[in-house]
C-alpha cells in the first residue's frame, strides 16, 4: 500500500498547502477562512506524516495528533467567535467591514 | 519510565501543577479572588524553583527540554512579568471578573515557558499554541466586547495561518533531518539544500509572526488595542520574550546560515522603521506602545545578528529592559485610568498629567525615555548594548537604522511627555483618583528595577549574563 | 574621601532633598523663600567646599591628573566610573558652580510652580555636566552626556515660555540624535582596540594609544565632532539653540548657555583633538571654516533680531565659532583662547540672560521694540546690561577678549585670511551688541512703560562679582590659563607647536 | 618711585570713575564734579612730577613699569606695561591738563544735567583709558586703551540718549572706528605673529632687524594706519566726527577735539620707525592727510552750525598732522598735536559757553554781534581762532603749522625704485589749507561776534567755566614758542625733547617758505573781513545750510570769483561729503545687516528650519502609512503575511 | 504512482479547490469532509493507518459537524450565497491567486529536486505511534492537553459572554 514517496507527499501537501493560503487571503466569511485554514493545518499534518514514513519514525505520526489536536481547539475557539461576533450585529461573518481596530 | 525520573523544569511542573490547583478550585467554589491568589502564590513558588527540575538532566540530544541560565533568565522574565500583570489586572475595572482570566494567564504563562524550555518542536510548537489560544481568550475580557471579540478573531486566523505556515516549515524540517531536535535543519544525505533553506524560512516566518517583525507585524496593533490593558501588556511582553527566547535558542550562539543574512537584515530595517514610522502618528496610547514594541523587536534582532561575545548579555538585558519598561508603561495606564473617566488608552487623555497627576506622569515619563534609550534608565544600556554587538559585527547598515529608529522613537515618546506637560484642557473633572495600592506598589518597584538597573547594570543585569545555549562556547566565561 | 564622586552626586542628591522639601514646606507666600531654596544653597555652598577642597589638596593616587577617582562599574565590558581631573575639567566645573549660584540667587524665583520640581531639574542637570566634565571612561561620559539632557529639556518643556514644548523637543532631538553618533564612534574605537589588544575598555587613557587607520580615525573623529558640533553649536546644525534659549526659563537660559554649551568645546578638546591628534588636524580647515562661518552667520543674525534673548542666542553661536576656531588652530595658544573664551562667554552670556530675564520678569517681553529706555527707570540693572553687552563685543580688558585675540592670533599663524574674517565678527559683533544697548537701555523711555523696580543692590552686588571676574579674566588671565589649560594625555607628546610649556 | 606714581596716573581718574559710578545718585553734582576734577587733576599734578623725574634721567629711554604679565603663551607674550618716555610725556601733559581744565569746565557746565554721574564717570573712565593707551608700553595694552576711548567716546556721544538722532550718530562713531580696530588689531596680529611679541620696544627692533619681509611691513603698516585713520577721522572715515558733536560740548572738546582723536596721531608717532621702513605706506598717509586736511578745511567753510564748523575743522587739522607723519616730521606732528589740543578745546569750550548763553543756538547765522554781550568769550574765540589760523607770531598754532609746513616741503617719497614724489605739491595743499582755514575760522568769528545781533544772549559764564578758558588761551597764544623755525631764532626745544639725538633743522630753508606760511593766513583773515567782516557783508544772506549754497549771484565781481574758485569745488565736495558715502554706509549697515538678514532669516526659515521641518514633515507623512496600511482587514494582514513568506522564500531560494 | 493514490491526491486537491471556491457553506463542509477523507486515503497508503483513522473520526466526524452545527446555528441562507458570490469575483481572486500560485511554486522549487532515491517508507503501526505518544513524548500529550484545556476555557469564556453584550 505505500505508494507514495516523501517527494509524492511533499507535491500534495504543497499544492493543499497553497490552495488554502489562497482560500484564507480570497474568503471573506469567516467561516470560509476557518475552513481554508483546516486545510493549510492538513497540508503540514501531511508533510509529518510522509516525513515519518519516510524516516521510518512515528514522530510523524504523533505531531499529527498535535496539530489534529490544534486544529480542533482552533475551530472550536474559532467558531465561537464567530457565532459571538455573529450575535452582537455582524450578520453577514465578513472579515472585512465593520472593523473597528485599524490604523 | 513514566514516573519520577522524567526531565521537567521546575518552573513549568509548577505552574502546571498551579493551573490544576486553579481548576479543582473553580470546581469546589468559583471565586475570582481566590484565582488570583493561587495564580500569584504558584508563579512565586515557580520563580523560587527557577532552575530546578525533576529527573536527570538528560544527555543526549533527544530531550524534549533543557534548562540552563538562559531559561532561567527568560523565564524568571516571563514569570515576574505574568506576576506583574497579575497585579495590574487584580481589581482592574478594565478586566471583566472572571475565574477564568486568571486561569488563562496561567496557560498563557505555561505555554511561555514550555517555548523557552523547549529543545524540541512538539512543546515548543505546543507551548507556542497554548500561549496563542490562551491570548485569544484573554482579549475578550475587556468590557467593550466587540473590539475584543474583533481582536480575538484576527488574531485566530492570522496566527492560525502562521502556524500553520510554521508547522509546514516544521515538516519539512523534519523530512528533511528525520528528527524535530530544536535547531536550524541541516541537510542529511542525498537532501538538496533547497528545502532545509525553505524549512528555515517557514520555521522563521512562523517566529516572526509571533515576533510581530514587520511584514508579519498586522496583528499586534489591532490586538492589543482590542484588548484590556493588562492583557495588551501580557501580549506585548510575556510572548516576545517567549518568542525570542525560543528564536535565540533555535539559532544559538552560532553565526546565522548565510543565506539568512540579507532576509534578516531586511526584516531588521522593516521593522525598526516600520514600526517607528507607524507610531509617529498614532493617537491611541496602546496601538503607539504596539508599534513601538514592533520597533524595539527590531532592535534586539540586531543584537540578535550579532552573535557572539556580547550577544546573549546584550539580548537578555534588552528584554529585561523592555520588559519592566513596557510593564511599566502599562501600568501605569491601568493606574491611569478612572471608573467613569478617561481609561489612559488614548494620548490624548494624558495632556496635562504632569499636573493633574504627577506622580504617574513621571513614572510614565521616565519608563518612555527609557524605552528611547535615555539615561538613567535602564533601556539606556540596553540600547548601549545594542549598539556596542551592532560595532563589533560592523553592522553599519543595521547601526544607521538604529540611530534613525531611535531618533523617530524618541519623537514620539518625547511627544507623549510634552503632551503630558501641556496645561490641561479642561478643569479636572472630579473623579476618585485614588490608585490601587498594589499598582502603586507595582509601580514603583518598577521603577526603582529601571533606575537602579540603569545606574548599576552589572549589578541589576548579572544573573541574566548567561551563555544562552550549553556551554559550549569558551569566550562566554568572560562575560560574568 | 575623595572629592569627585562627591562632586558627581552632591547636586543630584541635594535636588532631591529640595523636592522633598518643596513639596513639604510650599512656600507661604511669593516673596519668602521657602525651605528648598535654601537646600539647594546649602548644598552649592557644600558643593563649593567640596571643588575648594579638590582644587587644593593633592592626595596621592593611581590617575595620571591631579584629581583621581575609579570604581567598576560593569566589569564584564571593561566600564568601570573613571573621574579625573584636569586644570579644564576643574575650571570648568568652577564656572558651573558660579553660574549655579547666579542662577539660585538671581534667577530661581522666576519658576513660581513646583519650585520643588524645578530645583530638583536644576541640580540634575549640575550632575549631568559636572559628570560629563569629569568622566574619563566613555561609556561613563556618554552615560552623563545623555543625562543632562533630559532635566535640561524638562525645564524648557515645563517652565519655558510660550513655545516651550517644540523649543524643548527640538533641543532634544537634535542632541540626542548627534549623542547617537558619538555613540556609534566611541563603540568602534573601543572595539578597534578590543580588536588589536583583547583588552575590552572604555578608558580614556588607555583608548588614547589605539593605533588607527587615518580613514577610521576619520570616521570615529567625526562622529565625536557631530555630537560635539550639535552642542556647541556649529553653524549648519545649529537650529535647536536659538529656539531653545529664548524659550528656557531664565535659570535654564544660563545653563543652557553658560555651561551646556561648554560642554560641546570640552569635548572637542578632550575627545576630537585630544583622542585623534591628526585625525583633526586634517580636519582642521574645515572645522575653522565652519567657526569663521559659525562667527559670522551668529553675529549676522543677532544683529536682525528684535527678542533679546533670542539675540543673546545668536550672539552665542557667534562666540562658540571662536571656540571652535581656536581649538581646531592646532597650537595650545588657540587651545587657551578657546578655554577663555568658553569661561568668559560662560560668565557674560549667562549675566545677559539673566538681565533679559529680570527685563522679562519686569516688563512681560521681550521685545525690545516694546522695551525701550530702561536707563531712566533701571540704572543699575541697565548699566549691569551695558558692562556685560561690552563684554559680548569683546571689549578689551574684559574676558572674551583675551579669548578672542588668543584665538585669533592662533588662527593668524594658520591662515591670515580666516583670521581677517573672522575678526570682522567683531565689527559685527559691536553691531549686535550696540543695537541691544541702544534699544533697551539707552533710548528714550517708552510712553507706556510701567514704573518698575531696579536691581537690589544686592543682586547688584552679585552682579559686580560676575563683572570684576570678566575684568580679572581680561586683564589678569595668566593664572586661569595655566590653571585651566588641557592637560596632555600621559606618555603622549601633545602634538601642536606649542610644545608642552603651560 | 616711578613704580608707584605710573599706575597712580591712570588709577585716579579711573578710581574717581568708579566712585562716581557707584555712588550714582547719592552724590549731589558738586561733589561729583569735585571727585572728577579730583581725580583728573591729581594726575596732572603727578604727570608733572613724572615728567620732571623723566628729564631729570637719562637721556635715552624712559620710566618703564610692568605691572604683570598679561598672556604668556608660547608664541605670544603681552604685559600690562607702563612706559613714560619722552612721546608719551608730551601726550600725558597734553591729556592730564587739558583734561584737567575742561573737566573743570564741565562742572560748570553740565551743573545741572540731571545725568551728571554719568557723564563725569565716563569722562574720568575715559581720561583714564586714554591715559593706558598713552602710556602703554605693549601694543595690545595699548588697544585696551584704544576701546576703552571708544566706548567712552560712544557713551558721551550717545550721553543725551532721548533723541534716536545722538544714538545713532554714537552708533555710527563706535561702528566706523571699531572697523578701524579690527584692522588694527589684524594689524597686531600680523606682527604679534611675526615677533612674537608685542611690545613696543622689541617690535620695533624685530622690524629693524629686518625679520619682518618688506611686504609684511607695508601691510602691516597699512593696518595700522587704516587703524588710525578711523579713529582720527581722516578720508575715508571722516564721516562719524561732525555727527559726533551731538555730545556734550566738554566732549567734544575732550574726546573729538583735544585728545582721541589725536590717538591715531600718537600710534604712528609711537611706531614711526615702522612707518619710516614702509615708504608707499608713508606716501599714503601724506597724500590721505593732504586730501583731508583741504576737504575739511572746504567743507567748514560751508557749515552753518558752529559745532560742526569746529569739528570740521578737527578733521581738517588732523589732516595736517596725518600730512607730517606721513612726512616722516612727526615731531612736528606731535607739536602740532599739542597746540591743537589747546587752542581747539579753547575753541570748543567757547563755543559751548557761547551757544549755552545764546539758548542753545548752534547756527552761526541766527548768533551774531555777540561781541558785545560776551566780550570775554569773544576775546578767548579770537585768540583760539587766530592760534587755528596760524596768525603768524603771536599764536601758538604759527609755530606748529610752520614746522609741519617745512618738513612737508623736503620730503621727498621714494615709493618705488625711480618712481620718488616731491613733497612741494603737499606743501601747496598745506599753504592753501593755512589759508582757507584762516578763511573759514575768521568767517564764524565775523557772523558770529560781529554784524547785526542775532539772538539775546542771557546770564554769563561762570566763573568755574572762564578759569579754564583763560588758561587755554594763554596756551593758545604762547604754548608754541618753545620750537621755531630756523629763520626766526633757531629754537628746537620740542624736537629735542622728543628726539634728543637728532635735531631737525634745516638749514638750507629759504626764507620766503616761512613767509609764504606766514602770509597764508594772514590773506585767508583779509579774505574774510572783506566777505563777512564789513558792516554789510557779501555772504551775509547766504543760507548756510552745508552745501546748499545758492548760485552765485552775478554783478558782484567778488562773488564771482568766491563761486568760481571756491562755492563750485566745494559744492562738489560738499557733495560728495554730505552724500557721505561711507557713513552712509555704516549707519546704514545697521538698517542694511536687518535687511539682509531679514532676508536670510527668511532663507534660513526657508533652508535650515524647513530643512529641520522637512524631516519631521517627511516622518509627519510617514505617519499616515497606517491609514494605508493599517487598513483593519484579516486578508490584507495575511496576505502581507503571505508575501512575506513568499520574499523570504525567493530571497533564500533563489539567491 | 498507485493509480489509486494518483486518484486520492487528485480528490483531496480538487476537493480543497472546490472547499474554497462555494458560495453555500455546507455545501464547502460537505466538499472538506471529502477532502478530508481522500486525504485519509493518502494517509493509508503513507502507511500511517492510525493517523488516517483519526483524520477520519476526529476531523472528518467530530470539527466537521461542530461546522455544520455552527453553519445551521447562523443559519446563513440565500442572501448569503448572493453576498458570496458578489464577493467571489474573477478580480478577487487575482491577488490571492498570484501570491498563493507564487508560494506554491516556490515551495515545489525547493522539494523538485528531491525526486530522485528516497527511502522506501514502510508501514508504522499504531504500536509504534502509542508507545512513543506515551513513552518519550508523555510530557507532549501532557501539554496537549493543557492546549486543549485552553481552548476550552476561551471558547467556553467567549461562547458564555455570546447574549451578555455588557
Amino acid at each position: 500500500m505505500l505508494a507514495f514517496s516523501f517527494n509524492d507527499t511533499l507535491l500534495v501537501a504543497t499544492v493543499l498547502f497553497s490552495i488554502g493560503l489562497a482560500g484564507v487571503l480570497v474568503r471573506r466569511n469567516m467561516v470560509f477562512m476557518l475552513m481554508s485554514l483546516d486545510i493549510m493545518l492538513n497540508a503540514a499534518a501531511l508533510v509529518f506524516v510522509g516525513a515519518g514514513a519516510r524516516w521510518h519514525d512515528a514522530t510523524g505520526q504523533v505531531m499529527f495528533v498535535l496539530i489534529l489536536a490544534l486544529a480542533a481547539v482552533e475551530t472550536a475557539v474559532g467558531l465561537a467567535i464567530i457565532v459571538c461576533l455573529h450575535a452582537r450585529g455582524r450578520p453577514t461573518l465578513d472579515a472585512d467591514t465593520g472593523n473597528l481596530l485599524r490604523g | 519510565m513514566i514516573g519520577h525520573d522524567i526531565f521537567v523544569p521546575a518552573p513549568l511542573l509548577v505552574v502546571s501543577i498551579g493551573i490544576m490547583v486553579m481548576l479543582a478550585a473553580t470546581a469546589w467554589r468559583r471565586s475570582v479572588g481566590r484565582g488570583f491568589l493561587c495564580a500569584t502564590g504558584m508563579l512565586l513558588l515557580a520563580i523560587t524553583v527557577v532552575g530546578h527540575h525533576t529527573g536527570k538532566v538528560p544527555d543526549g540530544g533527544d530531550s524534549l527540554f533543557v534548562q540552563d541560565r538562559w531559561t532561567a533568565c527568560t523565564a524568571i522574565l516571563i514569570m515576574f512579568s505574568t506576576l506583574c500583570i497579575m497585579l495590574m489586572s487584580w481589581r482592574d475595572a478594565g478586566v471583566t471578573r472572571e475565574d477564568e482570566y486568571p486561569l488563562l494567564l496561567m496557560l498563557g504563562t505555561l505555554g511561555a515557558l514550555a517555548m523557552v524550555f523547549s529543545a524540541n518542536y512538539m512543546p515548543f510548537f505546543l507551548g507556542l499554541e497554548i500561549l496563542g489560544v490562551s491570548i485569544m481568550g484573554l482579549v475578550t475580557f475587556g468590557h467593550r466586547a466587540v473590539p475584543g471579540h474583533e481582536a480575538a478573531m484576527k488574531y485566530l486566523i492570522l496566527s492560525g495561518v502562521s502556524s500553520a505556515i510554521l508547522l509546514f516549515g516544521i515538516g519539512l524540517a523534519y523530512g528533511v533531518t528525520g528528527s524535530l531536535r530544536f535547531m536550524p535543519p541541516i541537510a542529511a544525505g542525498a537532501v538538496p539544500a533547497a528545502l532545509p533553506v525553505a524549512a528555515t524560512i517557514m520555521i522563521l516566518a512562523g517566529m516572526f509572526f509571533k515576533l510581530s517583525a514587520v511584514p508579519f507585524h498586522m496583528w499586534l496593533p489591532d490586538v492589543m488595542e482590542g484588548a484590556p490593558v493588562p492583557v495588551a501588556a501580557f501580549v506585548a511582553v510575556v510572548s516576545k520574550i517567549a518568542i525570542f527566547s525560543a528564536l535565540v535558542r533555535y539559532f544559538g550562539t552560532q553565526n546565522q546560515p548565510p543565506f539568512l543574512d540579507d532576509i534578516l537584515c531586511g526584516v531588521i530595517i522593516l521593522t525598526i522603521m516600520g514600526g517607528n514610522l507607524m507610531a509617529l502618528r498614532q493617537a491611541g496610547f496602546i496601538r503607539l506602545m504596539a508599534y513601538s514594541s514592533i520597533a524595539h523587536m527590531g532592535y534586539l534582532l540586531i543584537a540578535f545578528v550579532c552573535p557572539g561575545r556580547l550577544q546573549s548579555g546584550v539580548v537578555s538585558v534588552y528584554l529585561a529592559a523592555y520588559t519592566v519598561n513596557t510593564l511599566g508603561v502599562f501600568a501605569a495606564m491601568d493606574a491611569f485610568a478612572i471608573p467613569g473617566g478617561p481609561d489612559g488608552r488614548v494620548v490624548a487623555q494624558w495632556k496635562g498629567a504632569f499636573s493633574s497627576r504627577p506622580f504617574l506622569a513621571s513614572v510614565m515619563s521616565l519608563m518612555l525615555l527609557s524605552l528611547a534609550g535615555i539615561p538613567p534608565g535602564i533601556g539606556f544600556f540596553a540600547k548601549f548594548g545594542i549598539a556596542a554587538a551592532g560595532v563589533e559585527h560592523q553592522r553599519d547598515l543595521l547601526l544607521c537604522f538604529l540611530i534613525i529608529g531611535s531618533i523617530i522613537g524618541l519623537y514620539y515618546y518625547l511627544n507623549i511627555v510634552r503632551t503630558m506637560m501641556a496645561a490641561p484642557a479642561l478643569p479636572s473633572v472630579k473623579l476618585n483618583r485614588q490608585m490601587r495600592p498594589e499598582l502603586t506598589v507595582l509601580v514603583i518597584v518598577l521603577s526603582m528595577i529601571v533606575v537602579i538597573g540603569g545606574l548599576f547594570p552589572a549589578r541589576a543585569i548579572h544573573p541574566f549574563l548567561p551563555p544562552p545555549v550549553a556551554p559550549s562556547g569558551t569566550g562566554d566565561g568572560a562575560t560574568h | 574621601m575623595n572629592p569627585l564622586p562627591v562632586l558627581v552626586l552632591l547636586p543630584i542628591m541635594g535636588g532631591g532633598l529640595a523636592w522633598g522639601a518643596g513639596r513639604m514646606w510650599p512656600r507661604a507666600s511669593p516673596s519668602m523663600r521657602d525651605a528648598s531654596w535654601w537646600v539647594v544653597l546649602a548644598t552649592l555652598v557644600v558643593e563649593t567646599l567640596v571643588l575648594a577642597m579638590a582644587t587644593f589638596s593633592h592626595r596621592a593616587h593611581a590617575g595620571p591628573w591631579p584629581g583621581h577617582f575609579a570604581m567598576p562599574w560593569i566589569p564584564a565590558m571593561g566600564i568601570a566610573v573613571r573621574l579625573d581631573m584636569d586644570g579644564l575639567s576643574l575650571s570648568l566645573i568652577w564656572l558651573s558652580l558660579i553660574l549655579c549660584f547666579l542662577c539660585v540667587l538671581l534667577a530661581t524665583r522666576q519658576a513660581t510652580a513646583h519650585a520643588g520640581a524645578f530645583r530638583f531639574l536644576f541640580l540634575a542637570t549640575l550632575t549631568g555636566v559636572i559628570g560629563t566634565f569629569l568622566a574619563t571612561d566613555l561609556f561613563v561620559f556618554f552615560f552623563f552626556w545623555e543625562l543632562m539632557l533630559v532635566p535640561m529639556a524638562g525645564l524648557i518643556a515645563a517652565w519655558g515660555h510660550e513655545d516651550r514644548q517644540r523649543a524643548a523637543m527640538k533641543f532634544f532631538m537634535f542632541t540626542q540624535g548627534s549623542g547617537l553618533v558619538m555613540l556609534l564612534s566611541i563603540l568602534g574605537l573601543v572595539i578597534t582596540h578590543y580588536r588589536q589588544t583583547g583588552v575590552l575598555t572604555f578608558d580614556y587613557f588607555t583608548l588614547a594609544h589605539t593605533s588607527l587607520s587615518p580613514t577610521g580615525a576619520m570616521l570615529l573623529m567625526l562622529g565625536f565632532f557631530i555630537a560635539f558640533a550639535v552642542k556647541l553649536p556649529v553653524v549648519p546644525v545649529h537650529v535647536w539653540l536659538p529656539d531653545a534659549h529664548t524659550q528656557a526659563p531664565t535659570a535654564a537660559s544660563v545653563l543652557l548657555a553658560g555651561i551646556l554649551l561648554k560642554t560641546g568645546g570640552y569635548g572637542m578638546i578632550r575627545f576630537n583633538v585630544m583622542l585623534f591628534p591628526d585625525a583633526a588636524a586634517r580636519f582642521a580647515p574645515i572645522a575653522m571654516g565652519l567657526g569663521v562661518a559659525g562667527i559670522l552667520y551668529g553675529a549676522w543674525l543677532s544683529s536682525a533680531q528684535d527678542d533679546v534673548k533670542r539675540l543673546i542666542a545668536y550672539s552665542s553661536i557667534s562666540h562658540m565659532g571662536f571656540v571652535l576656531l581656536g581649538i581646531f588652530a592646532g597650537s595650545r595658544m588657540g587651545m587657551l583662547g578657546a578655554v577663555m573664551q568658553m569661561l568668559a562667554h560662560g560668565l557674560g552670556t549667562a549675566a545677559l540672560f539673566l538681565i533679559a530675564g529680570a527685563i522679562q520678569d519686569r516688563l512681560h517681553t521681550r521685545d525690545m521694540h516694546r522695551i525701550g529706555g530702561l536707563w531712566a527707570a533701571m540704572p543699575r540693572l541697565s548699566s549691569a546690561g551695558l558692562f556685560f553687552a561690552m563684554a559680548a563685543l569683546g571689549m578689551p580688558g574684559l574676558g572674551n577678549f583675551t579669548g578672542e585675540f588668543l584665538v585669533l592670533l592662533a588662527t593668524w599663524r594658520i591662515s591670515p585670511l580666516l583670521a581677517t574674517l573672522a575678526a570682522t565678527g567683531l565689527v559685527l559683533a559691536a553691531i549686535y551688541a550696540l543695537r541691544m544697548v541702544n534699544r533697551i537701555f539707552l533710548a528714550a523711555p517708552q510712553a507706556d512703560t510701567r514704573p518698575v523696580t531696579d536691581l537690589p543692590s544686592w543682586q547688584m552686588a552679585v552682579f559686580a562679582c560676575v563683572m570684576a571676574f570678566l575684568v580679572l579674566l581680561g586683564l589678569y588671565p595668566q593664572p586661569f590659563m595655566i590653571f585651566s589649560a588641557p592637560l596632555p594625555l600621559p606618555a603622549t607628546a601633545m602634538a601642536g607647536p606649542g610644545g608642552t610649556t603651560p | 618711585m616711578a613704580e608707584i606714581l605710573l599706575p597712580l596716573l591712570v588709577l585716579c581718574p579711573l578710581a574717581a570713575s568708579l566712585v562716581v559710578f557707584i555712588s550714582a545718585g547719592r552724590m549731589g553734582a558738586r561733589a561729583i564734579g569735585t571727585v572728577a576734577c579730583a581725580g583728573v587733576g591729581i594726575s596732572a599734578v603727578l604727570s608733572i612730577i613724572l615728567s620732571v623725574m623723566l628729564l631729570s634721567g637719562p637721556v635715552a629711554g624712559g620710566l618703564q613699569v610692568t605691572l604683570w604679565p598679561w598672556m604668556r603663551v608660547a608664541g605670544l607674550s603681552a604685559d600690562i606695561a607702563f612706559t613714560l618716555d619722552r612721546i608719551s610725556m608730551v601726550m600725558v601733559l597734553v591729556v592730564t591738563i587739558v583734561g584737567l581744565l575742561i573737566h573743570v569746565y564741565a562742572a560748570g557746565y553740565m551743573r545741572d544735567d540731571p545725568g551728571i554721574a554719568r557723564f563725569f564717570g565716563c569722562m574720568t573712565l575715559f581720561v583714564a583709558a586714554m591715559l593706558v593707551l598713552v602710556l602703554a608700553s605693549d601694543l595690545l595694552c595699548l588697544f585696551i586703551g584704544w576701546e576703552g576711548v571708544g566706548l567712552c567716546s560712544y557713551l558721551l556721544i550717545g550721553f543725551w540718549y532721548d533723541d534716536p538722532a545722538n544714538t545713532s550718530a554714537a552708533r555710527k562713531a563706535f561702528y566706523m572706528t571699531r572697523m578701524g580696530d579690527v584692522a588694527l588689531l589684524c594689524g597686531l596680529l600680523l606682527l604679534a605673529c611675526a615677533t612674537g611679541s608685542l611690545r613696543i620696544g622689541s617690535v620695533l627692533a624685530s622690524v629693524a632687524d629686518g625679520r619682518l619681509p618688506a611686504s609684511g611691513v607695508n601691510v602691516a603698516a597699512a593696518f595700522i594706519l587704516v587703524g588710525a585713520l578711523a579713529k582720527s577721522a581722516q578720508i575715508p572715515f571722516q564721516a562719524w566726527l561732525p555727527d559726533a558733536m551731538a555730545g556734550p560740548t566738554p566732549t567734544s572738546a575732550l574726546i573729538h577735539a583735544a585728545t582721541m582723536v589725536t590717538a591715531g596721531v600718537y600710534l604712528i608717532a609711537r611706531v614711526h620707525d615702522l612707518f619710516a621702513m614702509a615708504a608707499p605706506v608713508m606716501a599714503l598717509t601724506a597724500v590721505l592727510g593732504a586730501l583731508t586736511l583741504l576737504m575739511g578745511a572746504c567743507t567748514a567753510l560751508v557749515q552753518s552750525d558752529l559745532k560742526r564748523i569746529l569739528a570740521w575743522s578737527t578733521i581738517s587739522q588732523l589732516g595736517y598732522m596725518f600730512l607730517a607723519l606721513g612726512c616722516g616730521v612727526w615731531q612736528a606732528a606731535l607739536f602740532h598735536l599739542m597746540t591743537h589740543a589747546f587752542f581747539k578745546a579753547l575753541l570748543f569750550l567757547t563755543a559751548g559757553a557761547v551757544i549755552m548763553r545764546a539758548g542753545h543756538e548752534q547756527d552761526i547765522f541766527r548768533l551774531g554781534g555777540l561781541r558785545r554781550a560776551m566780550p570775554g568769550l569773544t576775546a578767548a574765540f579770537v585768540a583760539g581762532a587766530s592760534a587755528l589760523a596760524g596768525l603768524p607770531l603771536v599764536t601758538a598754532g604759527f609755530y606748529s603749522k610752520e614746522m609741519i609746513l617745512s618738513g612737508v616741503w623736503h620730503v621727498h617719497f621714494g615709493l618705488a625704485r625711480e618712481w620718488t614724489l616731491s613733497g612741494h605739491p603737499l606743501w601747496g595743499i598745506a599753504l592753501l589749507g593755512a589759508f582757507l582755514t584762516a578763511l573759514y575760522i575768521f568767517r564764524c568769528v565775523f557772523i558770529v561776534f560781529c554784524g547785526k545781533a542775532g539772538t539775546r544772549a542771557a546770564g554769563r559764564t561762570s566763573r568755574l567755566m572762564g578759569i579754564p578758558l583763560v588758561c587755554l588761551s594763554v596756551l593758545s597764544l604762547f604754548g608754541g614758542v618753545i620750537e621755531m623755525p630756523d629763520t626766526l631764532p633757531s629754537l628746537h626745544l620740542f624736537s629735542a625733547l622728543l628726539d634728543p639725538g637728532t635735531p631737525l633743522s634745516h638749514a638750507d630753508e629759504p626764507v620766503w617758505l616761512v613767509l609764504a606760511g606766514a602770509l597764508a593766513p594772514l590773506a585767508g583773515l583779509g579774505v574774510a573781513w572783506v566777505l563777512w567782516g564789513r558792516p554789510s557783508p557779501v555772504m551775509r544772506e547766504i543760507p548756510g545750510q552745508a552745501g546748499v549754497i545758492r548760485p552765485a549771484r552775478t554783478g558782484r565781481g567778488m562773488d564771482v570769483l568766491y563761486d568760481r574758485v571756491f562755492v563750485q569745488p566745494f559744492r562738489l565736495l560738499a557733495w560728495l561729503t554730505r552724500l557721505d558715502i561711507p557713513g552712509h554706509a555704516i549707519t546704514g549697515t545697521g538698517r542694511l545687516t536687518r535687511a539682509a538678514s531679514a532676508g536670510i532669516l527668511g532663507v534660513r526659515a526657508g533652508l535650515l528650519d524647513m530643512l529641520a521641518m522637512r524631516a519631521t514633515g517627511t516622518a509627519r507623512w510617514a505617519g499616515h502609512l497606517p491609514g494605508l496600511f493599517q487598513n483593519g482587514r484579516v486578508r490584507w494582514y495575511a496576505a502581507w503575511i503571505a508575501g512575506g513568506l513568499c520574499a523570504g522564500l525567493a530571497m533564500a531560494v533563489l539567491s | 504512482m498507485h493509480a489509486l493514490a494518483l486518484l486520492a491526491a487528485c480528490v483531496t486537491v480538487v476537493g480543497a479547490i472546490m472547499v474554497i471556491t462555494r458560495r453555500v457553506a455546507v455545501h464547502a463542509v460537505l466538499y472538506l469532509v471529502v477532502t478530508l477523507l481522500a486525504l485519509a486515503t493518502v494517509l493509508v497508503m503513507l502507511g500511517a493507518s492510525f493517523a488516517a483513522m483519526l483524520e477520519i473520526i476526529i476531523y472528518a466526524g467530530a470539527i466537521m459537524v461542530l461546522f455544520v452545527f455552527v453553519i445551521m446555528m447562523l443559519n446563513l441562507g440565500q442572501p448569503d450565497s448572493a453576498r458570496e458570490k458578489e464577493w467571489l469575483r474573477p478580480r478577487a481572486w487575482l491577488g490571492p491567486g498570484v501570491l498563493a500560485t507564487i508560494v506554491c511554486a516556490e515551495l515545489l522549487y525547493c522539494t523538485s529536486p528531491l525526486s530522485g532515491a528516497a527511502p522506501v517508507p514502510a508501514a508504522i503501526t499504531v504500536h509504534d505511534v502509542g508507545a512513543d505518544l506515551f513513552g518519550r513524548y508523555v510530557l507532549v500529550v501532557e501539554l496537549v492537553s493543557y492546549l486543549l484545556l485552553a481552548g476550552l476555557v476561551s471558547a467556553f469564556y467567549i461562547g458564555r459572554n455570546r447574549a451578555g453584550g455588557r
